[in-house]
């Protein structure tokens, strides 16, 4: 069993993750070119995935990492390539 | 418009925010959700099941169910793809 | 009289000088024969020596040692060493091994591969040293109160030969602060270089000299190097 | 149509890079038991390497590595993989996917066969995943036919 207090956040880099996630949020939906857009969205998904090394959570650190940052970001840069890389709105 | 939308997502956003105050710490022993069924996995898996993993265990294990169909959402996804996707090479 | 002596003899003359001409002529043309001979038989050699190389190695000799580096890979990353783990191992670095022979050995050149290994694991000290080495001059570069930054963009033409030792050259000189390679077309280096000192080293070409010397490829004589006779014998006897 | 590319550094290092990527997928999905990974990120390790020699050495070299047909079989054979242990298990009497009936079928203990049964519906997961995102990819950037493949 985990005892309470034996792993705690730490605060700061927790904050300091949190910020660049809300950062690459914002950026990836504001962003005009699509792929910025896309290669933005890999950065916050690498950003999520340390949050979840740092909570403890490997395992799903590790799926974020290769199915999220990777294969996601790889699918839709093929997805880009094949329609348009400017947003029409 | 414009401002209603953002007075939608604001609200939106402070209601969730709000219900999050509910939620059990982080790592807290003691939350409903850690005590049904997680003592008898963290205590029984690494003897019963020979895997030194707990997640692992409980994920293709415990829950294999759970697993099954996510494999068999991805396999759908991908034989979706090729059907949609696919066409025939002109010979 | 002597004018029809004078005339025979002139013709007598020119027939000989026609019957050399023709000599010649059979001689320059036995000896581009004989030359293109020897030089298709010397190519064929030296093909016969790359390509019995790489056809010996390409086989199941290149199976071998590409199983044996991903089963050395396995145990590094596994770090168990029973019979389950071990077998396991094996049969993931048959499969891989079988996939991918042909690429990790594409490109083999002559020479021994245990000599090439040793040879690159002693470089590895001395562009360790260079990047340090580097890493403080680009560091007083840049802390100097009056900056002499002046960065400029060299082209080379490399002797270098295999693409693996382009991609070793390109890497060193971007692993050592100050340069960058841009690109690489054709054997041609584009290269970023922070100011006139670290280009003048980058000229000096020593990073080049070792990296041909890790590749053994100073140590072969190669196809492009035989001088070819053929041609100059084709323009003689045109000449003729 | 994702094409090939011509850089020599990219290239050359795809082409070291690539079977000791390919090892590392396997380690990741065979050592699920004890590390972070299993059949799901393995796999997609896997499909990331093939992808990466397809963008690096262009469609006639992976093919023949790796054809559409293979890609089809491997992701059917993945997911009944997974279904056929779970059946196994139900012939030899036990509940659906309960891997302690595989012990009569092994030898060994049921705690050991728990996790070899584990261990092969993580083959099965690494396979299935491996497949389909290759497929995916391979329809997203291919999906006309071009002429280089009509020359074919």
């Amino acid at each position: 069993m985990v005892e309470r207090g034996e792993k705690e956040l730490i605060i700061p880099f927790d904050i300091i993750l949190l910020l660049f996630v809300l950062i690459c949020a914002i950026a990836a939906i504001t962003v005009r070119d699509l792929l910025s857009a896309v290669m933005i969205l890999g950065a916050y998904s690498f950003f999520m995935c340390l949050i979840w090394a740092q909570m403890g959570a490997v395992d799903v650190a590790f799926t974020e990492a290769s199915v999220s940052a990777g294969v996601g970001t790889i699918l839709m840069v093929a997805a880009i390539s094949k329609t348009t890389r400017r947003s029409k709105d | 418009m414009k401002i209603v939308n953002l007075l939608v997502v604001i609200i939106t956003g402070m209601v969730l925010a709000y219900g999050t105050m509910d939620m059990p710490d982080w790592g807290d022993p003691n939350s409903p959700a850690s005590r049904h069924v997680s003592p008898g996995y963290i205590s029984d898996a690494v003897e019963k099941t020979a895997t030194p993993n707990i997640v692992t265990a409980v994920l293709a294990d415990y829950r294999s169910y759970d697993t099954l169909g996510e494999t068999a959402v991805i396999f759908s996804a991908g034989m979706a793809c090729i059907l949609l996707l696919r066409r025939k090479r002109k010979k | 009289m002597e004018v029809t002596l004078l005339i025979e003899a002139m013709d007598t003359s020119f027939r000989l000088m026609e019957d050399a001409r023709s000599q010649a002529v059979d001689l320059l043309n036995t000896a581009v024969k004989l030359t293109s001979e020897t030089r298709d038989i010397e190519e064929k050699n030296i093909q016969a020596i790359f390509t019995g190389a790489q056809e010996a190695k390409s086989g199941f000799q290149n199976l071998v040692v590409t199983f044996l580096m991903l089963f050395a890979f396995w145990v590094l990353l596994s770090g168990k060493y029973d019979l389950f783990h071990l077998a396991l191992g094996v049969i993931c670095s048959l499969l891989i091994a079988y996939l991918t022979h042909d690429l990790l050995f594409a490109n083999v050149r002559v020479g021994d591969a245990r000599v090439i290994a040793y040879r690159f694991f002693a470089y590895i000290p001395w562009l360790l040293y260079q990047i340090i080495t580097a890493n403080i001059y680009v560091a007083s570069v840049v802390l100097r109160p009056k900056q002499h930054v002046d960065p400029q963009i060299l082209r080379f033409k490399t002797k270098l030969e295999s693409d693996i030792s382009w991609v070793t050259l390109a890497n060193s000189i971007t692993l050592t602060p100050g340069t960058i390679t841009m690109d690489i077309r054709d054997g041609e280096f584009i290269v970023h270089a922070l100011d006139k000192k670290v280009a003048a080293d980058l000229n000096a070409g020593e990073m080049e000299d070792r990296i041909a010397h890790v590749f053994m490829e100073a140590d072969h004589i190669y196809v492009q190097d035989a001088l070819d006779v053929a041609p100059i014998f084709g323009e003689l006897k045109r000449g003729l | 149509m994702i094409q090939k590319s011509d850089d020599i550094i990219i290239k050359t290092l795809a082409r070291i890079l690539v079977p000791f990527i390919q090892i590392y997928a396997l380690y990741v999905i065979m050592h699920g038991h004890y590390s972070p990974g299993g059949g799901f990120q393995g796999g997609v390790i896997l499909a990331a390497s093939i992808i990466l020699l397809m963008i690096t050495h262009g469609l006639k070299d992976t093919q023949k590595r790796m054809s559409e047909k293979t890609v089809a079989i491997l992701s059917s054979s993945g997911v009944l993989i997974y279904a056929g242990i779970g059946v196994v298990c139900l012939i030899l009497a036990g509940n659906y996917l309960d891997y302690s009936k595989l012990a009569k079928l092994l030898h060994v203990a049921p705690a050991h066969a728990r996790s070899l049964g584990i261990l092969g519906i993580e083959i099965g997961v690494g396979l299935a995943v491996m497949a389909v995102m290759f497929s995916v990819f391979f329809d997203i950037s291919r999906g006309e036919v071009s002429q280089e493949d009509e020359d074919e």
